[in-house]
This record gives structure tokens, C-alpha cells and sequence, in this order.
């Protein structure tokens, strides 16, 4: 937030570049992008979406709230930020998108034998 | 070691209490032996040290990299072990052997309803023989328990609208105690039991004694008739269920689901949420019209009909 | 630059006014990081709904008018232009130019409001698709939900987080057009100058801010659903 | 130090002249100061109250344990009991005590500024604590809540109809005061410190204090919005976590302990940058590594973000996420095993007085160890999967919170009480009291670890017989716990009055803030010192007393 002043004409670029990105990412939404290049679970629509919102996103905050000309700690403030909603959002999506994979693989399951107390081996396939 | 004399052990009465005793005497030995070493040191340099003159000034020491570097590695090191026997033990407990029975929990406000396979059911109480391996199917008709054997060494959240599962080998006859863990109201300190562990023929006896309850698979056929399900899934309206349990069945959007367990939950109850493929989306939910117990006796009846031998999901 | 700030009013607990600038950004920024956070819980949890109940988020999102969040995109993207104008003539000290550009954010501001309580709001509450007030859609909403094979709970949980991250987004609207009436009055009494311009620069950041968080609500809200 | 017999008032300590605490009188000067010294007041005086409240609810808990069927209350009043217990102690007494209280009155003297960045925001945060306080106190005075301080769903949202919606909205505004007071202190120590004070010559309370108010800022509102989604669905009655209308009650126990976990840290790493003074001032000595115990609370700030799923390793989380959380919670604890090593290793060769801060800080170290250690227990998947809510973690975050977090306060309040008031508090009694407290919270939380060995689960009004025996040491150890807090208490307020006179530094420390008459004028400094040495540059000469 230096005392940096910027030229009118820059913030009227920014805002029709902000304008065209906008119309843009409503042009793309409406055309299946997944039909189109036969990608089969690829959220394709959604990535470009987001891409796109990020850079409006980055337009506004580098030149409207004037980012690029101010002093490091404001940057560090904002990637922080960004960066822990990442931690929220990856670490949760790792306990509900794992949920039902299988623990571990079969055949080492089955190998395991059971020690009874009394010493007793039992092969745990022997059906009881 | 202290611990356990001063009160009497806590009974080691499955396959996996062992083990995870071991680990535990282990980070017990880890606490007393780093909790001794900070008091005696700080003991020992308060009294070696102490202040004797008002103006006495003690040499600065910056500090030193390498014993710095010394105990960081070590307690990672220590962590690590803990860390790798922690996890090993639980991915090994955290998958049921594909020949354990299922007993089949059900978690309601301050009381445990469980129910063999054979039909015969209990409140508050589980009879398993020894030996054998048990995998408890659980689920909770409204907020979040938890079914936990400390004797067993082993716990698990019971969650409404899922089924979460635990399984154990009770290797010492006896009876133990059960609690929930999680609390759940009012009555939370209330719904707790005892877990019978019987010789085979003494539990093969107790399951069989007792008025002939139908098994849970003939209360299911019982069911499957009279809420209709026949009308669409005996004459090729609705997937058939022959051979059903355990296959992957493709659905209407392309993917595929195991047809385990919760599977056959989620379309009985919320039917809506996954069309099998080349079938429409018909089928009225019959959520609000079966209990726990009567959605448990339609996929034992389901499972009945013939699945593909050794797979059983979660 | 050097003397930038003459004779402007620099709090007791500051030295200099450069301080108290630098101190005003920083303290702004950190709040706006919470602020990424408090929104940050909504969008987890709708990244996680989106993603365990696809089908219902598609027929969801299909149950909105993506031409009118579109035409409030705009609106806002305007609304942030002024804003940014207004700052500029702010930090040249012309008042009547700042007088001008806050009047326009606000006007632009409670277009946007007066949109989405209206034309979007009101009409979900019409069509009983407002989740807690009835939520039955019928007609061509409930034929396109069949269609996708969404089951009605993960409609109604989309419809929620509509109206939680809209309604949220919306509060945040009515707090900054509070702030760009108190700066009008403050300006129409030449309370702000070339030297004590700083507040319009914290508002303008706030104001930005909430846009931001429209520019990303609008493709995962609305243009989910027009996809064919 | 000798305890200097009541002699009159000599002229030139602080308590003639002008000091923030004369400069002013009136209900009015208090109550809208912008004074960050007179707001540390404002936050000690409600603070000790919400102590209060929520140590009789923990004293009525232990009463009602004596007997297996429980003594004095039903078990709906014993589910209030544990909740109140929980949210005042956690949400209104440990997570604002050492910040707002010491963080207030400290950061600006220790960097030498003459007051916080933002004085009027700082009054609005103690406005939004007592508002935050006052709906928890509604919500009790109109009949308590029994969801548990975590408010799990579907419990919270559909299944009960005490006053969760008070509580609730009591803790989403008290999380706001934690904010704002986070904010500021991140703006003060990075914009306002004085000439010379580099970031390696800050004193290592402003280090911890650093890192618990970015956990604050980055914590705190998603606990926010996560009541937020709790209010909302109890009142239009939406499944965003009851599984019935189509939500997760998972989903809120990660949105909940992504905060609380942190939340934890930012109890505890306050506690630990007070010890760092302590340990240094009392052993006269410079802190050992002083740049590994700086970067080990920024570590614990970053790393204690990642590791909230141990909270969830048995609620039906998979696995896979387990295990990472597992591995994470492990890496959590080494900053703190750094730390506790370096306070040790500055006693080696130091010349070490035994007021009563520093046998507060002793018993900080040594109980800290224990709380820390049986934490990695509950970090190990297996161990967890077998003591998870018994009273093993009961005693775990007790060891922390009490034996720790409360040990550190106390110290700090021993330690920097003559520079707030100009007085010093009788130092028999102090160090009596501290023995009594270190006493009755061993007697009470040991036995719990073994009540959590043997399977005892937590929140339980009504108990098996064979755990009575333990359960009634606990409550012989609360109350002389009970008795241990209630003597400072006593004293400080006796102190007020008849304490003799303190000196500008009379535990003889380094620091910017002992080089101010006690009590402080109200900008601290005349003019803005200059700083040229490092942290506690003790070998350039011990500081007078007078």
C-alpha cells in the first residue's frame, strides 16, 4: 500500500481486460469441454473456470489494490492466506476422497497369522 | 509398570491387545525415562547452580550447534519408531480377514441392539466364541457413538447414515466390558454392556437356544415380500439381486460401485442417488419405513442369494 | 514525494506518518487474510459437497439464472473500477472527483444487492426452490433434477451453500456501502485531503476484496450448471 | 531479593510520579482508554472472573465424580457442568489469558513503542470478549448447554434444544476479540519496533507471541464460520452436517479442529515465551539457542495446521488420512521437544534464584514434558485407537493446559506484576502457593492417566464402581488445586494495598520493559530508546534493582 499513484488509464485496462476475462470464462461454460476433447474424469469445465477466475482474481489485487507496488510483508500476508485455505481444503478432500479405498492390499492380509494366547498357531484361512 | 501394579492389568483378551500393549509400555518407558531425565537435570543444576551472591554474573553461552542437531534427531528418531509400530499395527487391525462372522451393531440414544446372523438378538450385551474372528457392522439410527472394548484394545465411531466396522479375535474367555466412547447425550454414561466370550460350543449352544427366532436373511425374505420389492426386482423392472453382493455394478452416469454393504443401504434408503445402468429411476425410498434392524435383514437376505465367495467389502 | 504528508494528523503511538501509512496497509491486509479464511470454511465445504455429490451440484446450479450473475459480474467489476478511480482522485486530493467516483461504487453496490435480492433471492423463494422455506422445486426444475439423476437432499444442500455463500458475500456488500456513505459524508465536508487520504485507500482494499471473492463465487455457483 | 520491610514511599519510584495508573481516574478513563496497559487490566479483571466461573463448574465436576452414580448432581447438570467447564475454560480464560493480558501490556514496552498499532481497535477487542462472554453467561443463567465444548453435530444441530445457539454465538464473537488482538500484535512488533531492536534482538515472549497471533488470524475464522453453519442449521433446520437431510458430521469435526487444534498452540506457545523470560531472568544467563527456540515457535505456528485429523483417527476417517495426520502430529512435536531442551541446557552454569516465577516456570518445564510426551501417545494410531475420549486424554490436555498453560500464567503474573501495580507480592506465601499448586495438580491429573489406561471414557456422570477409588484421589488433588489458586489470589489484592514498593526492575532482569519506572507513565518510554545489545545481554552487567 505505497504511496505509489496510478495512471487512470492503466486502471481502465485492467478493468476491460477484467471485462473480456469475464465474458470469456461465460463463453467457455456454456461448451461441454469434456465432450469436446473426450477426456473422460477430467473436470475440465472446472479448471478452466478457476484459471480464469484466478487471474481476474490476481488482476484486481496486483493492480487495484496495488500489490505489485507495495512492500513485501503485504504479499506474504496474502500468499499466507491462500496457502492455508489450501492446507484446509487439500487435507480434508485427503480423509473423504480416500475414504473407501480399500487399507491394504490383500495378500498380505491373509499371510498374517493368529498367535492365541494359549500358543495355539491358526491359519486365518482355515474356515472355522 | 507402576501403573498397572498399583491397579491390577487391564485383561489382554484379543489377538490385538498384545501387541498394542507392547507399544504402549513402550512409550511409557519413553515418557518416564525423558520425564526423569528433565527433572533430574533440572534438579540437579538448580542446586548446582543456585545464586550464591547477589551480583554474581554467569558466563553467557551462546549455544551449540551440534548438541542441537543432537536432540532433534534423537526424538525424531524416537517419534519415527512410534510412528511406523503405531501404523503398521493399525492398517493391520483396520481390515477385517475375509472369513470373520459379522455381528451387527446398531448405536441408538443410551442403548446397544445387536443382532447375529441367525436372527438372535440382544440389548446391551455381546456373546463371541473364542477364537473366531468378529466383524462388527455398525451404524447409529441417530447421533454419533462409539463402540469401544478396552479390553480388546480396539474402538470405533458408530456414525448415523454409514457403516463403520471394527473387528477382533477374542483369544481369553470372560466377561469384559463395552462403553460409548463418544458422547451422546443424556444418557451417554448409561449405554454400556458386557461382552461375553464363550467357547465355540458353549456360543454355538447360546446362539441356537432361545425361541427359534427366524435367521436375519429369512426376516429379510419376510421384508423383500411384503414391502414389495418383488414387484420390480423379481420381473426385470429393478436390477435382479442374484449374485449381486460383492460384483461392481455399472451405473447410469458411467462409473462403477461396489455392491458391498453400504452400497445396498444407500439404495435402499436413498435410491435416487445411484441408477444402475439400463434402468430408470423409479424405486419410491423407503427411508422412515424400515428400522436399522429390517435394512440389515434385507442385505443379509441379499448377501443370501448367492455372492462371489471371499470379498466382502467394508 | 518527500514531504508527502506536511501536516497530516499522525497518531500519538506512531513517529511518522510513512509508519502509520505502512502500519494501516499491513493491519488492512491481515484482516483481509481472515477474512480469505471466514469465506475460506465455505469454500472447503462446498469443494468437498461439489465433489461427493456431483450430480446433485450439476442440477443445482442448473436451478440459477447464469445471465443475471453474469450481468452482476459486470456490475461489480465496474463497481471496482470506480472504486479504484475514486482512490486515485483521493490520493490527488480532488474532491470533487472522489465526491463523483463514491457515488458511483455506491450506486453500482446497491444495484448489485437490489439484483440478487430481487431478480435472484425473492424468485428462488417464488419457485420453493429457498432451501428451509419450503424446498419442493417443481415444474422445469424438478424435470431437469430427474434428468441428472440428482437426488433432492444434495439439491437442497447446493441451494444452501448458495444462499450461505451469496447471503455472506451479500452482507459484506452491505457493510462496504456503509463505509462508502460515511466516506461520501466525510468527503462532502472536505474531511479527507491529499494528505489524510488514507481511509479511502483501506475502503477501496475492502472493496476489492469483496469482489475478488464474487469473481471466484460466480463461476463455481452459476457456471456449473450451464454446461450442456 | 530480600523482602524490603514497609518503609515510606520514596520519591523517585513509580509510584509518586505520574504512571498510567494515576494518570487518570474515573469509571469513564477506564472503561474508553485507548491505554494498552489499562486494557491488560480490563482483560485480567474479566478474565479472573470467567476463571472462576469455570473453575467451580471443574470443582462441581470432580464433587459429583466421588460416587459412581454421582454425588450432587443429575446427569443432564453434569453434561452442562463439563460443557460450561469447557467453553469458558478454553474459549474465555486460556486462549485470551497470557495474549491479552501480558501480550497487551508487554509488546509495546518490550520493543520499546509507546503503545499497540491500534488502540481503539484494542478497546473494541476487550468490548467483543465481554459481549462474547456475557452470551455464555446467558446461555448458562438460562439453563446451560450439554453438547460438549466441541459441539459436535448431529448432536448440536438436531438432537438437543438447551442453549447451544447462546453458546454458539458467545464463542463466534469471543473468537472475533482473538482476532482483532492477533491483528494488532502482528502489526505492532512488525511496524513498531524501536531503533536497534532487530528481529534476533527481540525478547523471546515476542517471538511466541508472533506466532500465536498468526495462528489467531488464521484459526480463528473458520471456527467462525463453522458455528456460523451450525447456527444456521438448527434454525432453518438444512443438512449441512446432520446426515439425515444429506450432510457429514465429519465435515464439521475438520472445520471445527482445524481451528481447535491450533487453538491448543495458541494456549500453550504464550506460556512458553513467558518460561523463555523466566528461565533467562532467573538464571541471569543468555537462553540457549536462542535462534532454535525463536524458529521452533514459528514451527509450531506453521506445522500445527497440519495436524488436526489425530483428533479423528477412530471417527470413521480413512486410513489413509490417518496415517498422514498420523506422521504430521509426529513432526508437530519436535519444536517443542527443542525447547524444552534449550530451557534446560540455559540453567547449565547459570546462577539460579528460586523466586516464585521461576519455580513456576520448573514446574512448567517438567510438567510440559509430560503433557507433550503422553500427546505423541495419542499421535500413535494404535495407542490412540485404545485411549481415544477416555480420561487418558483428559489427563493429556489437562498436563498442557493446566500443568502448562496455567503454570506459565501464573509465572508470568508473579513475574510482571510489581512493574503493573509498583508493588511486590509477599514472596513466602508466592512460593508456597506455587508448591501447593505444583502438589494438587499431580495428585489430581495422575490418577487420570490411569483411569484413561484402564478404559474409563471421558464425559461420564455415572461411572463402573471399580474406578472410584481413582476417581476419588482426583478429586482430593482438585481440591488442593482448588486451595492453590485461591492464595494468590488473596495476596495479589492484599499486595494492591499493602505490598511493599517494587523498584523499576526489581528481579534485577534485562529487558526494555524493566528500564521503565514501575508502574509505567502512560507512553512507557520519555523518548524512544535506542536498542545495542541482544535479547539478555546479562555478561555486559547485571541491572540495578532501584
Amino acid at each position: 500500500m505505497s504511496e505509489h499513484v496510478a495512471s487512470p488509464k492503466m486502471y481502465v485496462v485492467i478493468f476491460l481486460s477484467l471485462i473480456g476475462l469475464t465474458a470469456l470464462t461465460t463463453a467457455v461454460a456454456y461448451v461441454n469441454l469434456d465432450a469436446m476433447l473426450g477426456l473422460k474424469n477430467l473436470p475440465l469445465n472446472t479448471i478452466v473456470a478457476l484459471v480464469i477466475a484466478i487471474c481476474k482474481a490476481s488482476l484486481v489485487g496486483l493492480f487495484f489494490m496495488h500489490l505489485r507496488w507495495s512492500s513485501n510483508v503485504m504479499r506474504l500476508v496474502v500468499v499466507c492466506a491462500v496457502f492455508w485455505l489450501a492446507i484446509l481444503i487439500t487435507l480434508t478432500g485427503a480423509d473423504f476422497f480416500t475414504r473407501n479405498w480399500i487399507p491394504i492390499p490383500r495378500p498380505w492380509q491373509a499371510s498374517v497369522t493368529y498367535q492365541r494366547s494359549s500358543g495355539i498357531v491358526i491359519p486365518s484361512n482355515v474356515r472355522r | 509398570m507402576l501403573f498397572g501394579l498399583l491397579l491390577g492389568f487391564l485383561p489382554e483378551a484379543s489377538t490385538m491387545a498384545r501387541p498394542v500393549d507392547y507399544l504402549f509400555w513402550f512409550c511409557i518407558a519413553v515418557l518416564v525415562f525423558f520425564t526423569a531425565l528433565i527433572f533430574a537435570t533440572i534438579f540437579y543444576f538448580a542446586i548446582r547452580y543456585r545464586r550464591r551472591s547477589e551480583d554474581e554474573i554467569p558466563p553467557q553461552i551462546q549455544g551449540n550447534l551440534p548438541l542441537e542437531i543432537v536432540w532433534t534427531v534423537i526424538p525424531m528418531g524416537i517419534v519415527a519408531v512410534m510412528f511406523v509400530w503405531g501404523t503398521a499395527l493399525f492398517i493391520r487391525n483396520a481390515r477385517p480377514p475375509a472369513d470373520a462372522t459379522d455381528v451387527y451393531v446398531t448405536g441408538k440414544q443410551w442403548m446397544w441392539k445387536i443382532q447375529h446372523s441367525n436372527g438372535r438378538r440382544e440389548i446391551d450385551a455381546l456373546h463371541v466364541p473364542e477364537g473366531v474372528p468378529i466383524k462388527l457392522i455398525m451404524t447409529s439410527e441417530d447421533v454419533i457413538h462409539d463402540f469401544s472394548v478396552p479390553a480388546f484394545r480396539v474402538k470405533k465411531d458408530v456414525l448415523p447414515d454409514h457403516y463403520t466396522s471394527i473387528w477382533f479375535t477374542a483369544d481369553r474367555l470372560g466377561k469384559y466390558r463395552f462403553y460409548c466412547d463418544q458422547y451422546c447425550g443424556m444418557g451417554h454414561s448409561q449405554m454400556r454392556g458386557y461382552l461375553y466370550v464363550m467357547t465355540p460350543g458353549a456360543y454355538e449352544a447360546w446362539l441356537h437356544h432361545g425361541v427359534q427366532a427366524q435367521t436375519m436373511a429369512q426376516a429379510g425374505a419376510l421384508l423383500y415380500n411384503r414391502m414389495g420389492c418383488s414387484t420390480c426386482h423379481g420381473t426385470g423392472k429393478g436390477p435382479p439381486f442374484a449374485g449381486l453382493y460383492g460384483k461392481t455394478v455399472r451405473l447410469a452416469n458411467g462409473s462403477t460401485a461396489a455392491a458391498n454393504d453400504a452400497y445396498l443401504r444407500q439404495m435402499i434408503l436413498y435410491p435416487g442417488q445411484k441408477i444402475v445402468a439400463g434402468y430408470r429411476d423409479i424405486m419410491p425410498t423407503f427411508k422412515g419405513q424400515l428400522t436399522e434392524e429390517e435394512v440389515l435383514d434385507l442385505i443379509a437376505y441379499i448377501k443370501s442369494l448367492g455372492s462371489k465367495p471371499g470379498n466382502t467389502g467394508e | 514525494m518527500s514531504d508527502a504528508h506536511p501536516h497530516v494528523a499522525v497518531a500519538e503511538q506512531f513517529d511518522d506518518a510513512e509508519q502509520q501509512h505502512e502500519a494501516a496497509g499491513l493491519g488492512m491486509w491481515i484482516f483481509l487474510a481472515t477474512e480469505i479464511m471466514f469465506f475460506g470454511g465455505l469454500f472447503a465445504s462446498y469443494t468437498i459437497y461439489r465433489n461427493l455429490y456431483p450430480a446433485g451440484f450439476l442440477a443445482g446450479s442448473g436451478l440459477l439464472n447464469a445471465k443475471i450473475g453474469a450481468f452482476n459480474t459486470v456490475v461489480l467489476i465496474t463497481s471496482s473500477l470506480t472504486m479504484a478511480m475514486a482512490v486515485h482522485s483521493a490520493q490527488l486530493g480532488r474532491r470533487k472527483a472522489l465526491i463523483g467516483f463514491l457515488f458511483l461504487t455506491l450506486l453500482l453496490g446497491l444495484t448489485f444487492v437490489g439484483v440478487k435480492l430481487y431478480f435472484e433471492w425473492y424468485h428462488d423463494y417464488l419457485t420453493h426452490v429457498a432451501p428451509g422455506f419450503g424446498f419442493h422445486p417443481e415444474g422445469a426444475d424438478l424435470a431437469r433434477i430427474h434428468a441428472l439423476h440428482a437426488p433432492l437432499s444434495a439439491v437442497e444442500l447446493f441451494m444452501c451453500f448458495y444462499f450461505l455463500m451469496t447471503g455472506v458475500h451479500a452482507l459484506h456488500m452491505v457493510v462496504g456501502v456503509g463505509i462508502l456513505t460515511v466516506l461520501i459524508v466525510k468527503a462532502w465536508r472536505g474531511r479527507i485531503t491529499r494528505e489524510s487520504h488514507n481511509i479511502v485507500e483501506m475502503a477501496g482494499l475492502y472493496w476489492h476484496f469483496v469482489d475478488i471473492i464474487w469473481i471466484f463465487l460466480f463461476p463455481l455457483l452459476y457456471l456449473l450448471g450451464v454446461t450442456r | 531479593m530480600a523482602t524490603a520491610t514497609v518503609t515510606a514511599i520514596p520519591t523517585d519510584t513509580g509510584i509518586e510520579t505520574r504512571n498510567y495508573l494515576n494518570a487518570d481516574y474515573g469509571l469513564k478513563s477506564w472503561l474508553l482508554t485507548t491505554d494498552h496497559k489499562r486494557i491488560a487490566w480490563l482483560y485480567l479483571i474479566a478474565i479472573t472472573f470467567f476463571f472462576l466461573v469455570g473453575a467451580i463448574a471443574a470443582l462441581l465436576i470432580r464433587i459429583d465424580l466421588l460416587v459412581p452414580q454421582g454425588l450432587i448432581v443429575t446427569p443432564e447438570t453434569y453434561n452442562k457442568l463439563f460443557t460450561m467447564h469447557g467453553i469458558i475454560m478454553v474459549f474465555l480464560f486460556l486462549i485470551p489469558s497470557i495474549p491479552a493480558v501480558f501480550g497487551n501490556f508487554l509488546i509495546p514496552m518490550m520493543i520499546g513503542a509507546r503503545d499497540v498499532a491500534f488502540p481503539k481497535l484494542n478497546l473494541l477487542s476487550w468490548y467483543v470478549f465481554v459481549t462474547g462472554g456475557m452470551f455464555v453467561m446467558y446461555a448458562i443463567a438460562a439453563g446451560g448447554v450439554d453438547t460438549g465444548w466441541t459441539f459436535y453435530t448431529p448432536l448440536s444441530t438436531s438432537y438437543l434444544n438447551t442453549h447451544v445457539m447462546a453458546a454458539a454465538a458467545g464463542v463466534f464473537i469471543a473468537g472475533f476479540s482473538s482476532i482483532l488482538t492477533g491483528l494488532n500484535f502482528i502489526v505492532t512488533i512488525h511496524k513498531m519496533r524501536a531503533p536497534g531492536m532487530t528481529w534476533f534482538r527481540m525478547p523471546l515472549f515476542l517471538w511466541s507471541m508472533y506466532a500465536t497471533s498468526v495462528m489467531q488470524v488464521l484459526g480463528t475464522p473458520v471456527l467462525a464460520i463453522t458455528l456460523f453453519l451450525v447456527a444456521i442449521e438448527r434454525m432453518f433446520h438444512v443438512g449441512i452436517f446432520d446426515p439425515a437431510l444429506g450432510g457429514d458430521p465429519l465435515l464439521f469435526q475438520h472445520l471445527f479442529w482445524f481451528y481447535s487444534h491450533p487453538a491448543v498452540y495458541i494456549m500453550i506457545l504464550p506460556s512458553m515465551g513467558v518460561v523463555s523470560e523466566l528461565i533467562a531472568a532467573f538464571s541471569r544467563k543468555r537462553i540457549f539457542g536462542y535462534e532454535f527456540v525463536a524458529f521452533s515457535s514459528v514451527a509450531i505456528a506453521a506445522i500445527s495446521f497440519l495436524v488436526w485429523g489425530h483428533h479423528m483417527f477412530v471417527s470413521g476417517e480413512s486410513v489413509y488420512a490417518g496415517v498422514v495426520f498420523s506422521a504430521l502430529s509426529m513432526a508437530v512435536a519436535i519444536p517443542s521437544a527443542i525447547k524444552v531442551f534449550n530451557w534446560t541446557a540455559t540453567l547449565y552454569k547459570g546462577s539460579i534464584s528460586f523466586d516464585a516465577p521461576m519455580l513456576y516456570a520448573l514446574g512448567f518445564i517438567g510438567l510440559f514434558t509430560m503433557g507433550g510426551l503422553t500427546g505423541i501417545f495419542l499421535a500413535t494410531l494404535a495407542v490412540d485407537q485404545y485411549v481415544h475420549d477416555t480420561y487418558f486424554v483428559v489427563a493429556h490436555f489437562h498436563y498442557i493446559m493446566v500443568g502448562g498453560a496455567i503454570m506459565g500464567y501464573m509465572g508470568a503474573l508473579h513475574y510482571w506484576w510489581p512493574k503493573m501495580t509498583g508493588r511486590l507480592y509477599p514472596d513466602r506465601w508466592a512460593r508456597v502457593a506455587a508448591f501447593i499448586i505444583f502438589i494438587g495438580f499431580n495428585l489430581t491429573f495422575l490418577p487420570q492417566f490411569v483411569l484413561g489406561y484402564l478404559g474409563m471414557p471421558r464425559r461420564y456422570a455415572i461411572y463402573p464402581a471399580q474406578f472410584q477409588s481413582l476417581n476419588v484421589l482426583s478429586t482430593a488433588g482438585a481440591s488442593i488445586l482448588g486451595v492453590g489458586y485461591v492464595i494468590p489470589l488473596i495476596y495479589f489484592i492484599w499486595s494492591l494495598r499493602y505490598g511493599p514498593v517494587a523498584g523499576p526492575n526489581p528481579f534485577r532482569a534485562k529487558g526494555l520493559e524493566w528500564t521503565t519506572p514501575s508502574p509505567p507513565p502512560p507512553h512507557n518510554f520519555e523518548q524512544t530508546p535506542i536498542v545495542t545489545e541482544e535479547a539478555y545481554a546479562y555478561g555486559s552487567g547485571v541491572p540495578h534493582s532501584v
